[in-house]
């Protein structure tokens, strides 16, 4: 049965947790602060085009860039939270979906990170390492899937992920955020700083963007502006409704159930030219996510109650 | 309504001079100034470049913002209704019917669907009162299920109306094609025609009605299911139309065309001020000259960022784009 | 005509000449006022007459295009909402505005002040100070909760409450903030008889025993007439009259005021 | 039902004849991988690769099937999305599915992406038609071929076409645009270098993104201070509406128009105004002899019906050939056995074999010669790194919206 391939579901494994830390930020500013953030994809390309500038024209060691690419994103997101912030929250989806357009063109366009040509070859350390690794895993039989280093590497991070922003959201600044989302002006007339809240939980998502880019730019070991297009935002904000507002859970369940569907129905075999059944894929994807959002109006792990009472 | 006004004050000369009459001065002495600098045939044919392209952009926004205005749904799908349209005309052209004809018929289709799709999945949804952002989601969802369809039946290559897109007005030293002028002539009187429906219209009271106020709306005895499903048949029109007339003038379309110019749209619709028709062409006129103007300057390459450089500082200084209201409170 | 009624103790907050416009519209055109300490005021005037404006531009809501706002002497105006609170001036709303989908225990918990557990790094650098805090203000919030009744709500979602749960729940989770003057925007809206006037006996003892001042917009006049001290009339965007009670009831431009209102209506 | 009876037929002779020439060998049973552009930005070239691979094994199994020779190709496709985190998934399903060797994917990334994370590994050959030298910075380790010219050449090859046709470079104003791609940053940067060695100027270059309304602006800019010629570096689809923008300015001279080889067709596609491209040169890798093989492919395509031409069929057709040749000079449908055995069928100097000698080529390999197989887009004696050596390109002109190769010239030179 090729379709229980290893290689092919460790694949799969990467970029469903790539996609999930991805949407842990925006669960974080939609679920829990009410941001229509839909510039996600821009801090995600801020950080893993630091990570990789850093590695090539500056020859730092690769982890260490990661602490910097994740100051570069909070950084951005400060700048971009600030003005835009301001606004109402349809017109701030607006600008940062504006925004990450723009990091997009300027990479494509500006000389300094390579142009259309990208960046590549910052992922010698990385290789080295997962060659040992898998040297490790061989001794248990698992030497040969080569991806298996950088799935363990993106789900600990995930669960790392997860771990702290159950926490965060138990927390009283936690209780702050959802208070904002639920009447920002209710908030502020209690006394709490909407705006540095909103620019905590912006910066916050953009530093989880971050790590995302970081482990993006190991999986497919090339950078160029066209990967981070605002398709990106898009399925992970699909992951976040489909796995269900305000639950962290959810975006585990959420990004597992949509890759698996995406990527499964790759072995979809009909009696059909490769370019019908390549449309009818994403069909199905469509429709899926139609039917979802209709029968499951609170996502896999969402609350019902909670969603009515917000009416 | 608190919320409203937590925006910054508005300027003074808001109140004083409406905004469209400010935005024609500050074009016409941005065009003074740069037919100073650049030569008048390079600034005025920059000019009647950026104006087609607002002609596109306008006639797909309007259905946009009215979907937005009146509904709050940030429809995703648009940007596919725009390509339906075209596919749609582009069958029956096909089948050997005059084009008009197979236009005509394809809004039609077109409207059709978006009424079906209201019926099957946005009613529904209404009915259960569902979040924005599970509105959001099944938009997604219908963006990919149209567009993959689209792609399904007539392949992923590209098509052509055929028409013919060399033929050029000329105008003194400078030109535009003339399916261009058309498209461009055509967007304009429609959004006019939507933006006096609206205005004047029982109907058209009434979407703007439900804009304000779904639930009042209601209580007052509007025929809302009516109403809404009006503003998707129009939107959806419009959607077709638009599509058809960017498929004949730019000539060539794929099935991803519409998605790729929706988020042209959202920011000419955002521009302008979200729920307004006239705001979505002059959202458009401003985005197009913007990057039109830029290439007297910049490599045509920034053209795309200086659409969105020009989206964020005008909302930095107007917050809720060009014709936004700041609602009076009591 | 502020300062007229002469009392030695400074006023708690002064309303001086404040503009505002909303397109055009002139929602509060010159109004000037002075609050005493200690006092519990009502705010009057008909629908339109700017009193809700009035009350964004004194807690930061929204800035006046002119004039002067003080708190205890201190300009406040264009201040944004969250300092205004933290200086000790907190308002309710018109409609009323729970935290939805979070208890009736985290509405109130929020509204305590000085918690570190709300700042990023406190979280870990002050983290027993926190979990101390964290426990204080729930005792408070449970306290507050058991004052008003709603101790045996407290585990539920805000949103299941009632109108008039609503309301004492805004009330209670304002005081959380240890305010010194607050602003009660229709507090009896929507609130029957025996509850709202449990409000109204809280509001008193509160003045009583911890000397808060409160400035409140109703519209029922008995209820203005039998527990305010003192009543500040709107109308158009300005004050038209103040004085006692009695005096205003007396006031021919207030009663012209209410009956041009009830003109309209018809 | 009746193709289906003349497959088996000829199948059956095949067998036969196999049977009485050569000692009965393991009958190989190869599964190509298709990565497709079929959804995306770039889901315009997918139609046309897979109609190329499809062909070629078609025309392939039966031209091994007439030499006696037991090979059996079939194809499994997967959907790459111009995206390289789909691309790696969508190779892995065609490894789980079976394929030995990949054609495709188009850009660049996609192929690297799949190179690090999965074909370098397993010794997978991909053959992707993207032309970056981007891509000979991994340490492939011999598993990447590409039967496309890299820029670096195809720009010299620019150079000497245009020459070709003004005498000289020297002071000649060419004015440069491309799509904004990695294919035309690439090949602009190196041709203007090359230009300007030559003592010539250039201006330019103009940029455009394809998924733009209106290219009037750059259509002006392309024809501004009239330029000796112009580089335009595009592909069809953008091409249909940028050429439309030039021939409504009224000063583009369609004759003084250079495009390079992902706008060669041997038919111009309907959609691209003949104003815009009738009378324009351009560059291709080149064959050595007469392009027979371009017919029989033109009429294969033809016959089949369906995708149009787009840039880069022919290579992809080639592509596949090639690995189903190397399939029988290695006797296995092992990847690794296929990878090994690429040059054993592009061997300089070896006897030159065609696509309309393409049974007798299958006949030559399976008694363990050595050939160059030329394919319709070339020769393909590969270097050290996978790339074409070629430094032969043609230079055509469009006639009466054909191709006609004007001339052959040496690149390198």
């Amino acid at each position: 049965m090729s379709i229980l391939n290893a290689d092919f579901w460790i694949g799969v494994g990467v970029i469903a947790g790539i996609y999930g830390i991805f949407a842990l930020g925006l669960q974080l500013n939609v679920g829990l602060t009410g941001l229509l953030n839909l510039g996600q994809a821009g801090f995600m390309c801020i950080g893993a085009y630091a990570m990789g500038m850093l590695v090539v024209d500056a020859g730092w060691p690769i982890l260490a860039t990661l602490p910097v690419a994740i100051a570069a994103a909070v950084l951005a997101g400060v700048l971009v939270g600030l003005p835009s912030l301001r606004l109402r929250s349809d017109y701030f989806a607006i600008a940062t979906i504006a925004f990450a357009e723009i990091v997009r063109y300027v990479l494509q366009n500006a000389a300094f990170a390579g142009g259309n040509q990208g960046i590549i070859g910052y992922d010698a350390e990385w290789r080295d390492f997962a060659a040992w690794a898998s040297d490790r895993l061989a001794a248990i039989g698992l030497g040969e899937q080569m991806q298996l280093p950088l799935l363990f590497s993106i789900w600990l991070v995930f669960a790392l992920c997860v771990a702290v922003l159950r926490w965060l959201r138990r927390t009283p600044w936690g209780r702050v955020l959802t208070a904002i989302r639920e009447d920002e002006d209710a908030a502020a007339a209690l006394g709490k700083n909407v705006l540095a809240f909103k620019l905590q939980s912006l910066a916050i998502a953009a530093a989880l963007a971050a790590i995302a880019g970081f482990f993006l730019a190991l999986n497919v070991t090339y950078l160029y502006p066209g990967e981070f297009d605002p398709t990106f935002t898009f399925f992970g904000y699909a992951v976040l409704i489909l796995g269900g507002f305000a639950s962290y859970g959810g975006v585990v369940l959420g990004t597992i159930v949509l890759w698996t569907l995406i990527e499964g129905l790759r072995f979809l075999d009909l009696p059909l030219s490769s370019g019908e059944v390549g449309s009818l894929r994403f069909v199905l994807v469509g429709l899926t996510l139609v039917v979802l959002s209709m029968a499951r109006p609170q996502g896999l792990l969402g609350r019902r109650a909670e969603m009515q009472l917000r009416q | 309504m608190i919320e409203e006004a937590s925006a910054p004050p508005s300027p003074r000369w808001h109140s004083r001079l409406p905004p469209a009459a400010w935005l024609a001065l500050v074009i016409i002495a941005a065009l003074a100034l740069l037919a100073g600098v650049k030569g008048p045939v390079e600034a005025g044919q920059a000019t009647i470049n950026g104006l087609v392209d607002a002609g596109y952009v306008a006639l797909g926004a309007v259905g946009l913002t009215l979907i937005f205005g009146i509904l709050r749904i940030i429809n995703f799908a648009h940007g596919d209704f725009l390509t339906l349209g075209a596919y749609v005309a582009l069958m029956i052209a096909a089948s050997g019917l005059p084009i008009w004809l197979a236009a005509a018929l394809a809004i039609l289709v077109t409207a059709a669907v978006a009424a079906a799709l209201d019926k099957l999945v946005w009613e529904p949804m209404r009915r259960m009162q569902t979040s924005t952002l599970q509105l959001l989601l099944a938009a997604i969802g219908i963006a990919l299920v149209l567009r993959y369809t689209i792609q399904f039946f007539a392949g992923s290559q590209v098509r052509s109306f055929g028409q013919d897109i060399l033929s050029a007005v000329n105008l003194g030293p400078w030109h535009l094609g003339t399916l261009q002028l058309v498209a461009l002539l055509a967007g304009i009187a429609l959004i006019v025609a939507v933006g006096l429906g609206l205005r004047f219209t029982a109907v058209g009271k009434q979407m703007r009605a439900l804009s304000d106020n779904m639930a009042l709306a209601e209580v007052t005895g509007i025929d809302t299911r009516g109403a809404i499903r009006l503003t998707w048949i129009v939107a959806g029109a419009l959607a077709a139309i638009a599509g058809i007339l960017y498929a004949a003038a730019v000539g060539t379309i794929n099935p991803n065309f519409g998605s790729l110019i929706l988020l042209s749209l959202f920011t000419a619709a955002v521009l302008g001020g979200i729920g307004n028709a006239y705001g979505a062409l002059l959202g458009g006129i401003v985005i197009g000259l913007a990057q039109e103007w830029s290439t007297l300057f910049l490599n045509a390459r920034w053209k795309p960022a200086v659409g969105f450089a020009i989206l964020i500082l005008t909302l930095l200084v107007l917050p809720r784009g060009i014709f936004g209201r700041v609602p009076a409170r009591t | 005509m502020t300062h007229s009624a002469g009392s030695p103790a400074p006023p708690i907050l002064v309303v001086e000449d404040v503009h505002k416009s909303f397109g055009g519209v002139r929602a509060v055109a010159g109004a000037s006022f002075a609050l005493q300490r200690g006092a519990i005021t009502a705010l009057i005037g008909p629908n339109g007459a700017g009193k809700t404006t009035l009350f964004d531009l004194i807690t930061g809501f929204a800035a006046p295009d002119a004039g002067a706002i003080r708190f205890e002497g201190k300009p406040i105006e264009g201040l944004p909402p969250h300092s205004v609170t933290r200086r000790g001036l907190v308002r309710t709303f018109q409609l009323t505005r729970v935290f939805a989908a979070m208890t009736v225990l985290d509405n109130m918990m929020l509204a305590g002040r000085g918690q570190p557990g709300e700042g990023l790094l406190q979280l870990i650098a002050r983290r027993t100070a926190g979990q101390r805090v964290e426990g204080e203000v729930r005792e408070r919030a449970l306290a507050a909760l058991h004052r008003f009744d709603l101790d045996g709500k407290a585990g539920d979602y805000a949103g299941t409450l009632s109108g008039g749960q609503r309301k004492l729940l805004e009330l209670a989770r304002a005081l959380m903030t240890d305010p010194t003057l607050v602003l009660l925007d229709e507090p009896m809206a929507g609130v029957n008889r025996v509850l709202g006037s449990r409000l109204l006996d809280d509001v008193e003892e509160l003045r009583r025993t911890a000397g808060m001042t409160f400035l409140f917009v109703e519209h029922d006049m008995d209820i203005v007439m039998r527990r305010a001290d003192h009543v500040i009339v709107m109308a158009e965007g300005a004050v038209i009259a103040e004085g006692s009670p009695d005096a205003i009831r007396a006031d021919p431009r207030v009663i012209d005021a209410y009956l041009g209102q009830a003109r309209s209506r018809t | 039902m009746l193709r289906r009876l003349m497959m088996g037929t000829l199948f059956a002779t095949g067998i036969s004849l196999a049977a009485v020439s050569t000692a009965p060998a393991d009958p190989i049973n190869l599964t190509i991988g298709k990565l497709l552009e079929l959804t995306g930005p770039l889901s315009e070239t997918g139609p046309s690769q897979d109609k190329a691979i499809k062909l070629a094994i078609d025309y392939a199994n039966k031209a091994a099937a007439a030499a006696g020779v037991d090979i059996k190709a079939a194809d499994v496709g997967a959907d790459v999305q111009g995206d390289p985190q789909a691309a790696l998934s969508a190779a892995r399903a065609l490894v789980a599915k079976g394929a030995s060797c990949l054609i495709g994917p188009s850009i660049t990334p996609e192929s690297i992406a799949i190179a690090n994370g999965l074909t370098i590994q397993k010794k997978i050959t991909i053959w992707p038609v993207g032309t970056s030298m981007r891509l000979r910075t991994i340490k492939d380790e011999g598993t990447i071929f590409r039967t496309v010219p890299p820029d670096s050449l195809q720009a010299l090859a620019l150079v000497a076409g245009i020459i070709d046709k003004l005498g000289t470079a020297s002071g000649k104003l060419v004015s440069i645009a491309y799509r904004n791609e990695p294919y035309g940053e690439g090949l602009a940067k190196d041709f203007k270098a090359a230009w300007e060695a030559k003592g010539g100027k250039t201006q330019g270059p103009v940029v455009f993104d394809p998924n733009q309304a209106t290219f009037d602006s750059e259509a002006g800019e392309i024809v501004a201070n009239n330029p000796d010629a112009y580089v335009i570096i595009d592909y069809p689809d953008t091409f249909a509406k940028l050429g439309a923008s030039l021939v409504r300015t009224g000063k583009f001279d369609a004759t003084k128009l250079f495009v390079p080889d992902a706008l060669a067709f041997s038919t111009v596609p309907g959609n691209i105004p003949a104003q815009a491209i009738e009378g324009a040169r351009g560059t291709r890798g080149g064959t050595p002899t007469d392009t027979d093989a371009y017919k029989v492919f033109d009429k294969l395509w033809e016959t089949a019906g369906g995708a149009e031409h787009f840039s880069l069929d022919a290579n992809s057709f080639d592509s596949t050939t090639l690995c189903m040749l190397a399939a029988v000079a290695g006797k296995s449908a092992d990847p690794a056995a296929i990878q090994e055995h690429v040059r054993a069928v592009t061997t300089p100097g070896a006897p030159k074999f065609y696509l309309t000698t393409l049974s007798d080529a299958f006949k030559a390999v399976a008694g363990g010669e050595k050939i160059d197989y030329v394919g319709v887009a070339g020769a393909f004696e590969f270097a050290a790194n996978g790339d074409p050596t070629i430094s032969r390109f043609d230079i055509f002109e469009y006639r009466a919206g054909k191709l006609a190769v004007l001339k052959q010239i040496d690149a390198a030179k």
